[in-house]
C-alpha cells in the first residue's frame, strides 16, 4: 500500500497544484509557468515509475470504502498507465509551447489553472476504478475545457465554448444514466465488482447505448461531432490539447476501459460501432477536403482519425486493439504537432484561411518540415509511427474477416492523404500571398520539431510501445476471452 | 340541534351576502355580521373564551379596519359605481348556483346535517392549556405582533419612495 | 438551550427598540451579525446533544422543542443566509431608519425560522410559519415601490390560502389523532387504517406546502416576489425563507411524521418532475436576471421534492442535502445579482455583458454557484443530485430518474446563457466604469462559494460525519 | 375518533365546505383588492369554525380554543399588514382594481 502515494501524486499534484497557480501568477508569471510545467512533469514522472511494475505483470490499487458503492478506487493497470504516460507527456510539451504562445494574452492565470486542472482530472479519469468517480472526473475535464475553449471572451467564442460544454455534458448525463443502469444490474459502481458480476451475462443494450452516447459526444464522433471544429476558436495549444492529445481520447479510453476490459458486449455492437466509426471517418474526411479554415481542417481530420481508433477497438481481436491503442499514442503526437504548427502559422501571419496563404516554406522552413513529418505520420506513411498503428488496425480487421468495412476505411485513409497534401500545398508551397511572416519563437518551433521527431522515432522504435501495449492488452482482454 | 343548523345556515347566508353585496362598506359590515354569527355558533359549541375573542377582535377590530380602509379609498364617481356594479353582478351571479350545486353534491354524498346522538363534555381548562402546555405559541404571538408593529410602522408611517 | 434560539432574537428586538432608536442604530447591525454568526458556528460544531440539553436554559422556559440532524442542517443554513442578507442589506439599503427596520425584521424572521425548524408541534409550526411570512411580506414591501407592493400582495393572498389549507389539515389531524404534537400524530396515523379523512387532511396539507414552497403548478407568486423584492430580501427569500416554510416542512411532515404512502409519493414525484422541467424551461426564456434565478429556484425545488417522493431513507437524505446545497448556492447567485444590480442599476441581461473583466470576484463566484446548481463536479450540488438520482433508481422510478438527470442539461443551458450575457462577452461602453462590488457583498459571496466548493471536495468527510449520523 | 364523533362532525362539515367555497369564489372572481382580503377572511372564518367543531366533537374544546385564540391574533396581524400594502398600492395607482396592477406576470 505504500505505492498508493504514487497514484495520489499522479492525480492530486496537478489538481491541488492548479489551485496554486492563480496565486503564483500574482507573484510572478515565470514562477507560475514553471510551476505549471513542474506539476505536469510530476504526473508524467510518477506515471513512468509505474511502467516496470506493469511490465512485470502487476497492478497497483488504492481503494477507500464509501457507502452506496461510491467507493473511491484508483487502479493502475497497463491500459491506465499507458494513457497516463501518453497524455501527461503530450501535455508537458503543450504547456512548454504555451509559455511563448500565450504570453500575449489576458487571463493567463486562468489559462494555466485550467490547463493543469484539466490534466489532473484526466489522470483521475484514467486511473479511477469506479464509475461515479470516472463520471466525476469526466465532468471536470468538460468544465476545464469549457473555460479553455472560451479563453477569448468575445461573444461568438463563448457561444462555441458553451456549445461544446453542453454537447459533452448532454452525452455525459446520458452516460450517467447508463452507469446507473449498470449499477441496478450489478449493485455497485466499482469496476472490479461489476466485472465479476457481469462475467457471464452481457450488459444490457440500453446501458451500452447510453454510455456510447457519452463516449461519442466526448470523442466527437458522428452524431455529436459538430462542437469540435467550432472549438477551434480556442488558442492553439488548447486545441492541440483538447482535440489531439487528450480530450477526444478520453472517449476512446473509456471505450477500451468499459467495453473491452470490463463488460462483455452483445455481438450486435461489434457490427454497429465500426459502421458508425466508418461513417464518421468518411464524413469528416470529406468535410476536411472542402474546408478552408486551417484549424477546422485539422479538427475534421481528428474526427476522421478517431473513427479509425474506434474501428480498431471495436473489431476486438488482439492485433486490432493493439493498433487502436498505438493509434492513440501516434495520433496524439502527430496531431498535437499539426495543431501547434497551425498555432505558429496563425500567430505569425494573423490569418487562418488557407486560400490566402502560400509559400510559407521559405520563411518558416522548420515549421514546414515539422508539419510535413506530423502529416506523414497521420497519413500513415512508413516509417512514421502512424503507419504501424494503421497497419495493425487493418490487419486485425482483415484477419477477423471484416473485409468490406476495411475497404471503406481504406478509402478514408486515402482521403486523409489527399486533404493533408492539399493543406500542405496551399499553405507552404506556391507563391507567397501575404507579407513574409517569420518564425518568432524558438521555443514553439522546438516543440513542434520535437513532436515530429518523436512521430518518426515512434515508427522506427515501434517495438517498445507495442510491447507495452501487448502487456496491457493481456491484462484487460486476456481475462475476457 | 335544529337551532344549530339554523344558525349555521344564517352564517352561510351572511357570508354569501358579504361576498355578493354591492358596496365595500356593506361587505365590511357583512363580514362583521358573519363573525358575530360565528360567535354564537362558538358559544353553543362550548367555546366561550374563543367566542369572546372572535366577537371583540374579528367582529370589532377587523371590521373597523376594513371600514376605515373603505372610506379612505372611495373616490369613485356615481357612473363608475353603476358600471362597476353591473360588472360585479355579471361575475358573481354564478355563486348562488355553485352553492346550490355544492349542497346537492353533499346531499348525494349523504353528508347532510343529522342530529347528534350525544354531545361530549367539555375537557380541560383553557387557561391551563394556553399558559402551561402551549407557551411556545404565546412567544409566537409576541413575535408576530412585533412583526406586525414593524409592518404598520413601515407601511403606514414612512412616506413612500417617489418614483 | 434550543429555546434560546427564539428568545435571544426576541429580546434583542425588544432591547433595540426600548431606548432611543437613534442610539441603537449602529449597534443593531453588529448585534444581528453576531447572532447569525454564532448560530452558524453553534450549528456547525456542536451535535444535537448540546441543543437538547435542558440544564442550560433552566426550567423557566421549557418549550416543547427538539433539534435533530435535519434541524441542525436547517439552523446552519438559516444562519448563513441571514448573515449574507444582513451584510448585503448594510450595503444596499441606504436610508438609516429603513435599515434599522430591516435589521429588526431580520431578527424576527430569524426567530421565526428557528421556531419552524425546532418545534415538534404542528400548530406551533403554523404559528412560526406565519411569523416568518408576515416578516417577509413587510420586507418585500420595504422600499414601497410599486412592483414590490404588488408582489407582496400576491404573496399574501397565496400564503393565506396555503395557511388556511394547512389549518384545515391541522384541524382534521386533530380530529383523527386528538393532539397536535408530531409524535402523537405520527403514532395515531401509523396505528389507524387510512381513512378518507386522513387522506383529505394529508392532501390539503401537502397542497398548502406546495404553494408555500413554490412548486410548479402552485408557483404563481414566486417569481414576482423574488424579483420585485429589494436585493437583500431576495437573497433571504430565495435562499432560505420559502425553503424553510415550504420545503423543510414538507420534508418534516412527509419524511418524519406521516407513514410512507404510495399515492402520496406518486404525487410528490409528479409535482417534482413538473417543477424541474417546467421551471428550467421557463428560466431559459427570461431576460431579467432575478426572474431567471427565481425560475431556477422552482426547478431546483423540484429535485428536492422528487428526492423526498422516492420515499427511501437515501432519497430523503438526498433531498435534505440538496436543500442545504440549494440554500447555499442560490443565495450565492442572488448575492451576485445584487452586486451586479447595485453597480449597473439594471437586471436586464440584454443590457449587461463583459462584467467578468470589471467584477472578477463576482464573476468567478457566480460560475461556482451555477455549476453547483447544474450538478457539475467537484461542487457540492453534484453529490446531492447524484444521491437523489441513485435513490430514485433504486426505488424503481427509472423514468423519473432519467428525466431528473437530463434536466441537468437544460439547467446548464440557461445558466451558461446567463453567464455569457452578464459576465462574458465584450464589455459595453457604458459599463466600462463599473467597479467590483463592495466588501459587504464580496464577503458573503466568497463565504458561500467556499462552502460550496468545500462540501463538494470534502464529500467523503461530509459523508462520514453526516450520512452515517442520519441513518443512525 | 369514534363513529359518533364522526357523525357529529359531518353535521357541521357541510357548512365549513360552503364557507370555503364562498371564500375561494370571492378571491377568484373579484377585481378589488379589499374584496380579495374579505374572501381570505371568510376562508379563515371557515377554518375557525372547523377547529371549533373538531374541538367540540372530540372533547378537546380547551385545546381548540387555545388554537383559535392564537389564530385570531395572527389573522389580525396579517390583515393589518395586508391593508397597509393595499393602501400603498392605492397611493401608487389611485385605484383598488387588480386589473390595473398586472405589470408583473406569474
Amino acid at each position: 500500500m505504500n505505492y498508493a502515494f504514487i497514484l495520489f501524486g499522479i492525480v492530486f499534484i496537478p489538481i491541488a497544484g492548479s489551485l496554486l497557480l492563480p496565486v503564483a501568477g500574482r507573484i510572478s508569471s515565470r514562477l507560475r509557468n514553471l510551476l505549471a510545467l513542474f506539476f505536469v512533469l510530476c504526473s508524467f514522472a510518477f506515471s513512468l515509475t509505474l511502467i516496470p511494475l506493469i511490465l512485470s505483470g502487476g497492478t497497483l490499487t488504492f481503494s477507500k470504502e464509501l457507502a452506496l458503492g461510491f467507493n473511491f478506487v484508483l487502479v493502475a493497470d497497463g491500459l491506465a498507465v499507458f494513457m497516463a504516460c501518453v497524455s501527461s507527456f503530450i501535455s508537458a510539451i503543450i504547456v512548454l509551447y504555451s509559455f511563448d504562445y500565450i504570453s500575449h494574452y489576458e487571463n493567463q492565470n486562468e489559462y494555466y489553472f485550467m490547463m493543469v486542472l484539466f490534466l489532473g482530472s484526466m489522470m483521475g479519469l484514467v486511473l479511477s476504478g469506479n464509475l461515479i468517480f470516472l463520471y466525476f472526473f469526466w465532468e471536470m475535464t468538460a468544465l476545464a475545457s469549457w473555460r479553455l475553449i472560451g479563453f477569448f471572451r468575445e461573444k461568438t467564442h463563448v457561444l462555441k465554448a458553451d456549445k461544446a460544454f453542453l454537447v459533452t455534458i448532454f452525452g455525459a448525463l446520458a452516460m450517467l444514466i447508463g452507469f446507473i443502469t449498470i449499477y441496478s444490474q450489478t449493485g455497485s459502481f466499482d469496476l472490479a465488482i461489476i466485472k465479476e458480476s457481469l462475467k457471464t451475462i452481457p450488459v444490457t443494450n440500453l446501458a451500452v447505448l447510453l454510455i456510447l452516447a457519452g463516449i461519442f459526444s466526448k470523442s466527437a464522433t458522428l452524431p455529436f461531432h459538430t462542437w469540435l471544429p467550432d472549438a477551434g476558436v480556442a488558442p492553439s495549444p488548447v486545441t492541440a490539447m483538447l482535440h489531439a492529445a487528450i480530450l477526444v481520447k478520453i472517449g476512446t479510453y473509456v471505450f477500451a476501459r468499459l467495453f473491452l476490459a470490463t463488460f462483455t458486449l452483445d455481438a450486435l455492437w461489434h457490427t454497429v460501432i465500426p459502421i458508425i466509426a466508418a461513417a464518421s471517418a468518411l464524413v469528416a474526411a470529406g468535410a476536411a477536403l472542402i474546408e478552408k479554415d486551417l484549424k477546422r481542417i485539422i479538427a475534421y481530420s481528428t474526427i476522421s482519425q478517431i473513427g479509425f481508433i474506434f474501428f480498431g477497438l471495436a473489431v476486438g481481436n488482439q492485433a486490432a486493439i493493439a493498433g487502436g491503442l498505438l493509434y492513440i499514442l501516434m495520433h496524439g503526437l502527430a496531431k498535437a504537432g499539426l495543431f501547434l504548427c497551425a498555432g505558429i502559422i496563425e500567430q505569425n501571419t494573423g490569418i487562418r484561411d488557407i486560400t490566402k496563404m502560400g509559400g510559407l516554406f521559405r520563411t518558416m522552413p522548420v515549421t514546414a518540415v515539422a508539419f510535413l513529418g506530423c502529416a506523414f505520420s497521420v497519413m500513415g506513411i512508413p516509417p512514421f509511427g502512424g503507419f504501424f498503428s494503421k497497419y495493425l488496425v487493418f490487419s486485425g480487421a482483415i484477419s477477423n474477416g471484416r473485409i468490406a468495412i476495411s475497404l471503406v476505411f481504406l478509402v478514408g485513409a486515402f482521403m486523409t492523404i489527399l486533404y493533408l497534401l492539399r493543406l500542405f500545398n496551399l499553405v507552404f508551397m506556391g507563391e507567397p500571398q501575404t507579407s513574409q511572416a517569420k518564425e518568432k519563437s524558438r521555443m514553439m518551433v522546438a516543440c513542434v520539431m520535437l513532436l515530429a521527431i518523436l512521430s518518426l522515432a515512434g515508427g522506427i522504435l515501434v517495438n517498445y510501445p507495442v510491447r507495452f501495449i501487448q502487456t496491457a492488452i493481456q491484462g484487460m482482454v486476456g481475462m475476457v476471452n | 340541534m335544529t337551532i344549530d343548523i339554523i344558525i349555521l345556515i344564517i352564517l352561510t347566508l351572511a357570508a354569501l351576502w358579504t361576498v355578493m353585496t354591492n358596496t365595500l362598506l356593506f361587505a365590511a359590515i357583512g363580514l362583521a355580521l358573519t363573525s358575530a354569527v360565528l360567535t354564537i355558533v362558538m358559544f353553543r359549541l362550548n367555546s366561550p373564551l374563543a367566542a369572546v375573542f372572535e366577537l371583540s377582535v374579528c367582529a370589532g377590530l377587523i371590521s373597523v379596519v376594513f371600514i376605515s380602509v373603505t372610506t379612505m379609498t372611495q373616490p369613485q364617481s356615481h357612473q363608475e359605481v353603476a358600471q362597476h356594479n353591473r360588472d360585479r353582478l355579471g361575475r358573481f351571479k354564478f355563486l348562488p348556483l355553485i352553492i346550490i350545486l355544492v349542497v346537492l353534491t353533499l346531499v348525494i354524498l349523504n353528508l347532510k346535517p343529522t342530529p347528534p346522538l350525544t354531545i361530549p363534555e367539555a375537557g380541560e381548562d383553557v387557561r391551563n392549556i394556553i399558559w402551561n402546555q402551549r407557551p411556545f405559541d404565546l412567544i409566537g404571538q409576541v413575535l408576530i405582533l412585533l412583526a406586525g408593529v414593524f409592518g404598520v410602522v413601515i407601511l403606514f408611517k414612512e412616506k413612500p419612495k417617489d418614483e | 438551550m434550543t429555546s434560546l434560539l427564539i428568545l435571544i432574537p426576541l429580546f434583542s428586538v425588544m432591547v433595540l427598540n426600548l431606548p432611543s432608536r437613534t442610539m441603537m442604530r449602529r449597534f443593531a447591525f453588529w448585534l444581528s451579525l453576531i447572532l447569525a454568526a454564532s448560530q452558524v458556528c453553534l450549528a456547525a460544531f456542536f451535535g444535537t446533544d448540546l441543543w437538547n440539553n435542558a440544564n442550560i436554559s433552566g426550567s423557566f422556559f421549557q418549550f416543547n422543542l427538539a433539534v435533530d440532524n435535519l434541524s441542525r442542517v436547517m439552523l446552519f443554513s438559516i444562519g448563513i443566509v441571514v448573515l449574507a442578507a444582513i451584510l448585503a442589506g448594510r450595503e444596499l439599503i441606504k436610508d438609516e431608519n429603513r435599515q434599522f427596520n430591516f435589521t429588526n425584521l431580520m431578527l424576527l424572521i430569524l426567530a421565526g425560522m428557528n421556531g419552524v425548524v425546532t418545534t415538534v408541534d404542528v400548530f406551533s409550526l403554523y404559528v412560526f410559519m406565519e411569523i416568518t411570512a408576515v416578516a417577509s411580506f413587510v420586507l418585500i414591501s420595504l422600499q414601497k415601490d410599486r412592483d414590490a407592493l404588488e408582489a407582496s400582495f400576491k404573496y399574501i393572498i397565496f400564503s393565506a390560502l396555503a395557511s388556511v389549507m394547512m389549518l384545515a389539515a391541522i384541524a382534521l389531524l386533530l380530529m383523527v389523532s386528538g393532539e397536535t404534537g408530531f409524535p402523537g400524530i405520527s403514532h395515531a396515523l401509523s396505528n389507524l387504517p387510512t381513512s378518507r379523512l386522513t387522506l383529505l387532511a394529508v392532501s390539503i396539507f401537502i397542497c398548502g406546502l406546495f404553494i408555500k414552497g413554490g412548486a410548479m403548478p402552485f408557483h404563481g407568486w414566486l417569481p414576482d416576489a423574488y424579483s420585485a423584492a429589494p436585493a437583500p430580501v431576495s437573497i433571504l427569500l430565495a435562499g432560505i425563507v420559502t425553503k424553510t416554510l415550504g420545503i423543510y416542512t414538507l420534508i418534516r411532515i412527509v419524511g418524519f411524521v406521516l407513514s410512507p404512502n404510495y399515492a402520496l409519493n406518486n404525487i410528490l414525484l409528479l409535482v417534482g418532475t413538473i417543477s424541474i422541467v417546467a421551471g428550467a424551461l421557463a428560466a431559459l426564456g427570461q431576460k431579467d436576471l432575478k426572474r431567471m434565478l427565481s425560475y431556477s429556484s422552482i426547478s431546483q425545488v423540484g429535485y428536492i421534492i422528487i428526492g423526498l417522493g422516492c420515499g427511501t431513507p437515501l432519497g430523503i437524505f438526498g433531498a435534505i442535502f440538496h436543500l442545504f446545497n440549494h440554500s447555499i448556492f442560490k443565495s450565492l447567485l442572488f448575492t451576485n445579482s445584487a452586486a451586479v444590480e447595485s453597480r449597473t442599476n439594471t437586471r436586464n441581461m440584454e443590457e449587461l455583458g463583459g462584467l467578468a473583466e470589471r467584477m472578477p470576484c463576482t464573476g468567478t463566484t457566480s460560475i461556482i454557484g451555477f455549476l453547483s446548481a447544474a450538478g457539475i463536479p467537484p461542487l457540492s450540488g453534484f453529490w446531492s443530485k447524484i444521491i437523489i438520482v441513485v435513490a430514485l433508481w433504486q426505488a424503481g422510478f427509472h423514468a423519473y430518474s432519467a428525466i431528473a438527470v437530463m434536466a441537468g442539461a437544460i439547467t446548464l443551458a440557461y445558466f451558461l446563457s446567463m453567464q455569457r450575457r452578464v459576465f462574458f462577452g465584450k464589455i459595453k461602453e457604458e459599463l466600462k466604469s463599473t467597479k467590483e462590488a463592495n466588501f459587504n457583498l464580496l464577503l458573503p459571496a466568497l463565504l458561500l462559494a467556499a462552502i460550496t466548493v468545500g462540501a463538494g471536495i470534502l464529500f467523503p468527510f461530509v459523508h462520514d460525519t453526516f450520512i452515517t449520523s442520519f441513518f443512525k | 375518533m369514534n363513529s359518533e364523533a364522526l357523525q357529529l362532525f359531518w353535521s357541521f362539515g357541510p357548512f365549513v365546505i360552503l364557507l370555503s367555497v364562498i371564500g375561494i369564489y370571492c378571491i377568484l372572481v373579484t377585481y378589488n383588492l379589499i374584496r380579495a382580503l374579505i374572501g381570505v377572511e371568510i376562508l379563515i372564518k371557515a377554518v375557525t369554525l372547523l377547529i371549533i367543531v373538531v374541538g367540540h366533537v372530540t372533547g378537546h374544546t380547551a385545546l381548540a380554543q387555545a388554537l383559535v385564540i392564537t389564530l385570531i391574533v395572527i389573522e389580525v396581524v396579517v390583515i393589518a399588514v395586508a391593508v397597509g400594502i393595499v393602501l400603498g398600492l392605492h397611493h401608487h395607482h389611485d385605484s383598488l382594481d387588480i386589473r390595473k396592477l398586472r405589470n408583473l406576470k406569474g
